[in-house]
């Protein structure tokens, strides 16, 4: 496997898996899975005004993280890398600047990095993590929503069965669940506002369901 | 419409988001080869279907995805607790048992 | 027995229809029987019918712990076919079929059979690609089945959808014309009441407990009302509630009972005059001759007693209906229910010997129970009567489940029905 | 038109505002607060409907949900058509266009009714069991014509122009109705700090408050509604539903409440309004305080307009404003039945008499209609009514103590309103919805909520309490139990006063005698709509259908809109009297859900149209789009299922498409191929479990293909997996398989071998993929790359990461078409513009895109299987000739071998999976055909086996064909025959299923 270009020095040996800087260079460009519907121009011509605001985070670096919740090591390693703690509680989710991981189940969290830097992140790992673990790229299998407004929450309960009452659901509470007929990992980052990480091939059909949902509250893009 | 706590997510879900896998507690058998075909037979297809207590596997498919067990009564489908996979139910047919209007126990 | 007629109706009518004599006796249980069968829904009175009329045993009991035919007798869609795909399921349900036809004439009770058709809809090429081999299959069983293409289909139910716009649009159907519906009630009643007048003592409101087996062999049940009650051969004919008689008897079954739902709409005027089933959208319908849609919905993925499903199946149904349907979206549903269907693994029935000798069951028909009543009751006298099963019957032998020759009905009839 | 019988006063309408409607073509005027049967009756409209069975006129009855006969068709246009919409819950709007729903040629002058009058002696219970038997094919014709009369509304012909929706509701407690009981109930758990949903099917929250004259505090008790509904509307956790039926109680505690947003402003919906609205509640207590529904007394003739129930006469003069006649008898086993006299009496109009069942009248209620001089009938009847669409008269005779005999004469009063009340029944549906039990209480005379494992409070009516004090109380009572169960301060609610009225106990009487039997006096009505009769239970009776299910069934008792909700018990207690048993000995009432009809539309809310199911993308599909491809669904995917050119048949397509792949290059979006990462130490063991082959040796920087069965021993699904890593690995899995799959590999590493250290993760999202296939691909390829992809750096069943077209990119070397190819994967965001650069590079390859069609054809020229198509979950790998597919050397017993190997899968003449070529080249046998050795014999025929997948190779020049026949893998040469629907034969021989290069040399080069 000598041709395997990008792959760290530490890495197969230590744990025997294959990693490869996925993101081309500068001059391609890199379509989100709603590239095509043109939120930079919608923003523009569309409604200025109204309950619902939605914003897409486009080609983040999106890690699968699998590893025990109960190996020390493993957890002060993540701290180290990431400079912010793996959030072991169930449902919750930490965030230290551009990097934030959400607890997805015992032995799993979605870790998002801006776009360029999941590689050099996949490859500390790579380097430094110790035992039984696996780290994923999942970057170009899923986008980010942001969604707020006034009626954030009405739609939510319109596409979700969870309970969205701040008394159960606090700023920071992450849960994965269906939406609509689909699924998506929710969390808040505000009284009304939320982040909501939805799979690519779904992607088309969510929007849909936004708009559609939002038409009684009037749907802002922001780009 | 089951409300069922996820023990993994510590949180009750609403039923759309597992799903239920059968009859809990069937183990592979560890030497399949020494099966006869009655013994593999009653391991593929062969249940307990019980009115009553009945020990299920489920897995929070849309959430952790995780697999645990819950002791549900088929007849009132009330769920009388939830466990994880390895350890053995409290609440068995037999065993002294109010019913409770209070759903699951976590 | 009274012979139902139109010009019967008329003469009752001078008397203020003061004369109707009863449709079955109500008697007391004696203390032994040559065969006791256990439930007494359609299959069970099914099989004392034919007990009694082909093989002449009269001296048999159907207990039943309700009241007859109110478990999925009373429950179900009422959907009558024989379009099964392998030759052994073929050959039971036509068996069945041909009973079907002339049944009202047979029983002088008319259960009305309406031989309107059932379509089941194709969506997408696999779907075809089932339904051809189906056709194909029966066509050389001797069952008449065909395709038609969307636009014919759309001549022929002009209330459905057959546009490309659908999310699924239809690309075809299968359709068997001898295929329908028939009155639940009625079939219940008129085999209890043919029977009745055979000779058989229909107990209600009798429940079996416990079973009095020696040395393997069955010979009696212990009811909760009227103690024990001696028999040669039980027949256990109870549906949804066989695992909880299998138990009695000391065994386990392949089977499980799942609550099966169903709804209707509002009556409205005709709208749909055939049987249309759709296994990609999960959906079937007719409608009554009351004008109630009358709808189906999937399985609970869960074992249930309690004759109640999830609110989610009967939403999931309605969007399948509406999206094959949609003039449908302000027609109102009226009433849904529940059923505890006993389902095999392969999707085919039981009909059987048992561990315990001279114990019988017949069960595990899944959603297809109504349309295999009058079959059911047919092969299962027989293998009562005999202690052998009906070579119709003896592929559907617990033991399959042993050996591995399933007759799986899944790959081909997708949700069943 | 005038509104005749419009009150000037009074009411909760609004008279500024007058509203146009048409019944039955005919225009009337109403008010804003009227509901179409208050305005209706406002006009004097008294025949609303014809009867199902014997078509006699009807009229209104009751002012609510329980109403039987007022079942309309509306709408202004066709696609806006409800059918059977209830006029008493239907508020009034300008342009509301109605009409009844049988009757011809009209409702007024109806043909059918002669004949119900001729025929319906003919027609008792049942008697469609009894007769059209004869002859035996007679049936369906009767039936076409019963079907023709049958039905009330109509759906509409074109598609609904309204959006619904559904939205999901979390709340601590959920009170159910808001009368006295359930508002008193809302404000405790409100004021308590509770989440409260609170939710009433009228219009306003108020329940049987506002259709009453009681005081509450000194003032109407609407003041105090006005109050309470006010100081609710300030609680943020408090949410107040008027317009909104919880209409069924499921288990652990969800409800499902319809909420009608529009439907009192218009026919469809104004611009951006949903029409109507399900709200999913999951409740942590609920507090049912539902009411009661009054019982109508059964008497002969009781169904000619003008019979009423007492209090819909209360509701229509105290609510609307309208007094529904002139001349008003009540017939009463109670004292509330008196309300309605006096309310009467009130408005100004004459009250004939009350005719009191009772020997004795005490109650205050009593008294004050004999201080009003209202004429007071004791210990009597009314025991039939004159008048054929509107009442006349009625006949009233004396009864014995227990309401069994007329003892006396019979007097005839003249009278164009009866309104009758045989006391209330408890409205128990939701209680019975999860399956409870309900119970009769002698005391009440009716049934009352059984015991349940919900979490369940129930307060008012629903408990047989029907004084507006003691519905308070209980309310309030039910609002503090619900904190004290979720932990929450008790807090407490001073309660309005009001005036304690003494009521005497009712009489337990629901059928009126007659002077003649019940089977020969007219028709004494039990259930309106669906016309069944006192005399009609009888006969069901005496013919031995005893339990009350029978009962029910045979006559069709409560199966109608209303379901029974004035019926029910009065048909129990005729079946009961007429078994000589009580009425619990009869049995219980069932309810189910719904409590009243719900539009389809609102059940399925968004759920319909585009938005049915998703349809999911790759992130090359707008291309695809662009390019004109025609899709298949595979799963909830679309995948290109042929790109047509202009003037192309689809032969002529796939024929191109072949072609192209097979001599020169083609290109397949192969995205949607389920894909899971694998890690972890054990991961090559795993593998070894879970595939019927041998993993142990798996080089890194390979792959291997790998068949999966179930503990059956069948396959279930197939795919090439890559070893990426020692540790690493990427499995492919079906396209509709990849969900089943994974939770496969979840099932079995969570349940059964937790110790094996290994993860696995989906990425089928993650990865987009271009196949390039033929012998020009490694050309095109290689424009793209600078890495050696030549054959002997880049192997057959190796991959490799390489950069393509400046993309970081997984290349496997596997192929599905038995031509030299390449499957690049690259990360999704990046998968179009790889996509596009290879359609650039490509052209001067004639590079041809091609669909999952082709994809067939080619894979079965060379006899690869795809699972789902030729396999059906009975055939094991053995059965697919792919016994090089399997290891039983592996020390660990994977999953399918022992299944396998069952005395049935292991016997002979099993189905195996054979080549099939007909002997005419030019015939493609369809897919699906059964073989049979002699086409010839009597039917039916031992079906041989089946054609599994059947193509034209336009490569080959010939068809070809997989299919499945007994013994088939030992047959090779013999034929078999395909008889067709049109009673042709094709004949085939049987032969290798490996058309196309038989030795696999092109895959190599």
């Amino acid at each position: 496997m000598s041709e395997m270009n990008n792959m760290t020095a530490a890495e197969s040996a230590a744990t025997k898996a294959a990693v490869m800087n996925q993101v081309p260079g500068p001059d391609v460009e890199g379509q989100s899975p709603l590239h095509h519907a043109d939120f930079a121009g919608l923003a523009k011509r569309g409604m200025q005004e109204g309950g619902i605001h939605l914003r897409e985070l486009a080609l983040l670096g999106h890690l699968t993280l699998r590893c025990d919740s109960s190996n020390h090591e493993q957890v002060a390693c993540v701290a180290a890398i990431l400079g912010v703690s793996l959030p072991l509680t169930p449902l919750t989710s930490a965030e230290k600047g551009a990097y934030s991981i959400r607890w997805m189940s015992p032995d799993e969290w979605l870790i998002l990095v801006p776009g360029l830097e999941a590689f050099s992140i996949e490859s500390q790992f790579r380097d430094a993590m110790p035992g039984h673990y696996s780290l994923v790229n999942s970057s170009g299998g899923s986008t980010v929503l942001m969604l707020s407004g006034d009626n954030a929450v009405e739609l939510l309960k319109k596409s979700t069965t969870v309970d969205w009452h701040l008394s159960e659901f606090p700023v920071g509470k992450v849960v994965s669940t269906l939406f609509a007929k689909s699924t998506a990992t929710i969390r808040r980052t505000g009284d009304q506002c939320f982040e909501l990480v939805i799979r690519r091939s779904f992607a088309d059909y969510i929007w849909l369901w936004i708009q559609d949902a939002s038409l009684e509250y009037g749907l802002v893009i922001k780009a | 419409m089951l409300h069922i706590y996820c023990p993994h997510c510590a949180e009750y879900r609403e039923e759309e988001e597992f799903h239920c896998a059968g009859q809990a507690h069937i183990a592979r058998p560890l030497d399949p080869e020494a099966c006869s075909d009655e013994e593999w037979g009653e391991y593929l297809f062969f249940r307990k279907n019980p009115r009553g207590l009945h020990h299920e596997l489920w897995v929070h498919a849309a959430g952790c995805r995780k697999f645990f067990n819950l002791t549900r009564d088929t007849q009132s489908y009330e769920i009388k607790e939830v466990y994880m996979i390895g350890e053995q139910p409290s609440v068995v047919a037999g065993s002294v048992q109010q019913t409770t209007a209070s759903g699951a126990k976590s | 027995m009274q012979k139902y007629s139109g010009f019967g109706l008329f003469k009752h009518s001078l008397t203020h229809h003061e004369n109707w004599q009863r449709v079955w006796r109500n008697p007391a249980p004696k203390k032994k029987y040559d065969v006791i069968i256990i439930g007494g829904g359609g299959h069970g009175l099914a099989t004392a019918y034919y007990l009694a009329k082909e093989h002449g045993i009269t001296n048999v009991a159907v207990l039943e712990k309700g009241h007859l035919g109110g478990g999925n007798a009373c429950r179900n869609t009422t959907i009558v076919r024989s379009n099964y795909l392998w030759d052994e399921s073929a050959a039971l349900y036509e068996h069945s079929m041909q009973l079907w036809e002339g049944l009202s004439q047979e029983l002088n009770y008319n259960v009305m059979f309406s031989q309107r058709g059932v379509y089941h809809t194709c969506h997408t090429l696999q779907d075809m690609r089932t339904n051809e081999r189906l056709v194909a299959a029966n066509c050389l069983q001797g069952i008449d089945n065909e395709m038609v293409d969307a636009e014919q289909l759309q001549k022929e139910i002009p209330t459905m959808d057959c546009s490309k716009n659908a999310r699924y649009p239809i690309m075809g159907a299968s359709v068997q014309r001898r295929a329908g519906n028939a009155r639940h009630d009625a079939v219940a009643w008129g085999y209890a009441r043919a029977a009745d007048a055979l000779g058989v003592d229909l107990i209600q409101n009798c429940e079996v407990i416990d079973m009095e087996i020696n040395d393997g062999k069955i010979t009696g049940v212990k009811t909760k009302q009227y103690g024990m009650i001696k028999a040669d051969r039980v027949g256990c004919v109870v549906a949804g509630n066989s695992g909880v008689l299998a138990k009695m008897a000391g065994f386990e079954l392949p089977v499980e009972s799942h609550p099966l739902q169903a709804l209707v709409s509002e009556p409205i005027k005709p709208f749909l005059d055939t049987v249309v089933m759709s296994n990609h959208v999960h959906g079937y319908m007719s409608q009554s001759d009351k004008g109630d849609l009358v709808i189906g919905a999937g399985i609970d993925g869960w074992v249930g007693y309690g004759q109640r499903g999830s609110y989610g199946i009967i939403e999931h149904t309605i969007q399948a209906i509406v999206e094959m349907f949609p003039c449908t979206s302000r027609v109102r549903m009226n009433r849904q229910w529940g059923g505890i269907v006993d389902a095999c693994p392969d999707a085919s029935p039981i009909i059987s010997e048992t561990p315990i000798k001279n114990l019988f069951f017949n069960c595990g028909w899944g959603t297809g129970g109504f349309k295999g009543t009058p079959g059911s009751g047919n092969l299962f006298a027989h293998t009562l009567a005999d202690g052998k099963p009906h070579p119709i019957a003896e592929p559907f032998s617990i033991k399959r489940f042993h050996t591995g020759a399933l007759i799986d009905e899944h790959g081909a009839a997708g949700v069943a029905h | 038109m005038t509104q005749r019988n419009r009150l000037t006063s009074g009411g909760r309408i609004d008279r500024s505002t007058s509203l146009t409607f048409t019944y039955n073509g005919k225009s009337y005027q109403g008010y804003k607060g009227d509901t179409l049967a208050s305005a209706m009756l406002a006009n004097g409209i008294d025949v609303v409907a014809r009867s199902f069975k014997y078509s006699r006129p009807r009229g209104i009855v009751a002012a609510g949900a329980e109403e039987p006969n007022a079942v309309l068709q509306l709408g202004a246009t066709e696609a806006t058509q409800v059918p059977n919409v209830r006029a008493t819950q239907q508020e009034l709007f300008d342009g509301l266009v109605s009409s009844a729903t049988n009757g011809w040629p009209s409702v007024d002058t109806d043909v059918m009714g002669m004949i119900g009058k001729l025929g319906g002696k003919m027609m008792p219970p049942g008697f469609y069991y009894k007769t059209f038997m004869f002859p035996e094919s007679s049936w369906e014709t009767y039936e076409s014509m019963i079907r023709k009369a049958a039905g009330m509304g109509r759906a509409p012909r074109e598609t609904d122009p309204d959006t619904y929706d559904s939205i999901n509701q979390h709340c601590d407690v959920m009170v159910v109705g808001a009368g006295p009981a359930g508002l008193a109930a809302a404000l405790t758990a409100a004021r308590g700090g509770a989440r409260v949903i609170i939710a009433d099917e009228q219009n306003e929250l108020g329940g049987s408050l506002l259709n009453s004259v009681a005081l509450l505090d000194g003032k109407p008790a609407a003041d105090w509604v006005h109050d309470v509904v006010q100081e609710l509307g300030t609680f943020e956790d408090v949410t107040l539903l008027p317009r909104s039926t919880v209409n069924g109680y499921h288990d652990h505690n969800f409800l499902t409440i319809h909420e009608r947003q529009t439907d009192h402003l218009a026919d469809s919906a104004p611009a951006k309004m949903v029409r109507q609205r399900m709200h999913r509640v999951r409740a942590k207590w609920v507090v049912l305080a539902t009411g009661a529904h009054e019982r109508p007394l059964v008497y002969a003739n009781n169904d000619v307009p003008g019979c009423m129930i007492t209090g819909a006469v209360s509701a229509y003069i105290n609510r609307y404003g309208v007094v529904p006649g002139n001349d008003l008898v009540v017939m009463t086993t109670n004292d509330y039945g008196y309300q309605a006299a006096l309310d009467w009496a009130d408005a100004g109009r004459n009250v004939v008499a009350i005719v009191d069942t009772r020997s004795v009248a005490n109650g205050d209620r009593v008294e004050a209609a004999r201080q009003r001089g209202i004429n007071v009938i004791t210990g009597s009847a009314v025991i039939e009514v004159q008048g054929s669409k509107r009442v006349t008269g009625v006949s009233v005779a004396a009864l014995n103590s227990s309401g069994t005999q007329i003892v006396g004469s019979v007097t005839k009063l003249k009278a164009d309103t009866v309104a009758t009340s045989g006391g209330w029944s408890p409205v128990i549906h939701l209680s019975c919805h999860t399956g409870s039990r309900p119970v009769w209480s002698d005391s009440v005379v009716g049934f009352l909520p059984g015991p349940t494992v919900q979490r369940q409070l129930t307060a008012g009516g629903i408990n047989g309490q029907y004084e507006t004090a003691i519905a308070l109380q209980e309310g309030l009572d039910a609002g503090q139990q619900a904190l004290v169960k979720l932990g929450l301060a008790v807090v407490n609610v001073i309660l309005p006063k009001t005036k304690a009225l003494h009521v005497a106990a009712p009489m337990s009487l629901f059928h009126i005698p007659h002077l003649k039997p019940t089977s020969q006096a007219p028709k004494q009505f039990v259930d309106y709509q669906t016309d069944v009769t006192a005399a009609g239970i009888e006969i069901a009776c005496r013919e031995g259908f005893e339990a009350i299910e029978h009962v029910k069934r045979y006559t069709a008792m409560g199966f109608g809109t209303d379901q029974g909700k004035l019926g029910n018990i009065n048909g129990m207690a005729v079946a009961a009297k007429a078994l000589n048993k009580t009425i619990p000995e009869t049995g219980t009432t069932v309810f189910r859900p719904n409590y009243t009809p719900i539009a389809f539309g609102a059940i399925i809310g968004r759920h319909c149209g585009a938005l049915f199911e998703p349809e999911r993308y790759t992130a090359m599909h707008k291309w695809h789009v662009e390019q004109g491809a025609l899709f298949e669904d595979v799963g909830q995917w679309k995948r290109p299922w042929y790109f047509p050119k202009a003037g192309e048949t689809m032969q002529q397509t796939l024929n191109r498409e072949c072609l192209a792949v097979r001599n020169s290059v083609g290109i397949l979006d192969a995205s949607t191929l389920g894909k899971i990462d694998i890690q972890g130490k054990d991961a090559r063991e795993f593998l070894g479990r879970v595939y019927s082959n041998a993993w142990a040796k798996l080089a890194v920087g390979k792959c291997r293909y790998g068949l999966m069965c179930g503990e059956d021993g069948m396959v279930f699904d197939d795919g090439v997996t890559a070893c990426l890593g020692e540790n690493h690995f990427l499995m492919t899995t079906t396209t509709g398989g990849a969900a089943h799959v994974y939770e496969w590999l979840e099932i079995y590493h969570q349940t059964e071998w937790p110790e094996l250290e290994v993860y696995f993760n989906t990425v089928t999202d993650h990865w987009s993929t271009a196949t390039i296939t033929g012998p020009n691909s490694r050309k095109l390829l290689a424009e793209l790359t600078e890495s050696d992809v030549t054959n002997d750096d880049f192997r057959f069943m190796d991959w490799k990461q390489i950069t393509v077209a400046g993309v970081p990119a997984r290349v496997f070397r596997i192929s599905f078409t038995g031509e030299l190819s390449f499957e690049i994967n690259v990360q999704a965001n990046y998968g179009m513009y790889v996509w596009e650069k290879l359609i650039e590079a490509g052209k001067k390859y004639d590079l041809t895109p091609y669909g999952t069609e082709t994809m067939h054809i080619l894979r079965a020229e060379k006899g690869f299987i795809i699972a789902g198509q030729d396999t059906d979950g009975s055939v094991h790998p053995y059965d697919l000739g792919m016994g090089w597919c399997v290891s039983n050397q592996k020390p660990f017993s994977y999953i399918g071998k022992r299944g396998m190997n069952r005395s049935d899968c292991t016997r002979e003449n099993r189905k195996q999976l054979v080549g099939l070529k007909t002997k005419d080249p030019k015939q493609v046998i369809p897919e699906g055909s059964a073989a049979v050795l002699n086409p010839n014999a009597p039917k039916p025929l031992s079906i041989e086996g089946h054609i599994s997948s059947s193509y034209w190779s336009e490569s080959l020049g010939h068809s070809i064909a997989m299919g499945f026949i007994k013994g088939g893998l030992d047959k090779m040469g013999d034929t078999v025959y395909y008889p067709m629907a049109d009673g042709t034969v094709i004949e085939a021989e049987i032969c290798s299923p490996i058309f196309f290069d038989p030795k696999g040399e092109r895959q190599n080069v």
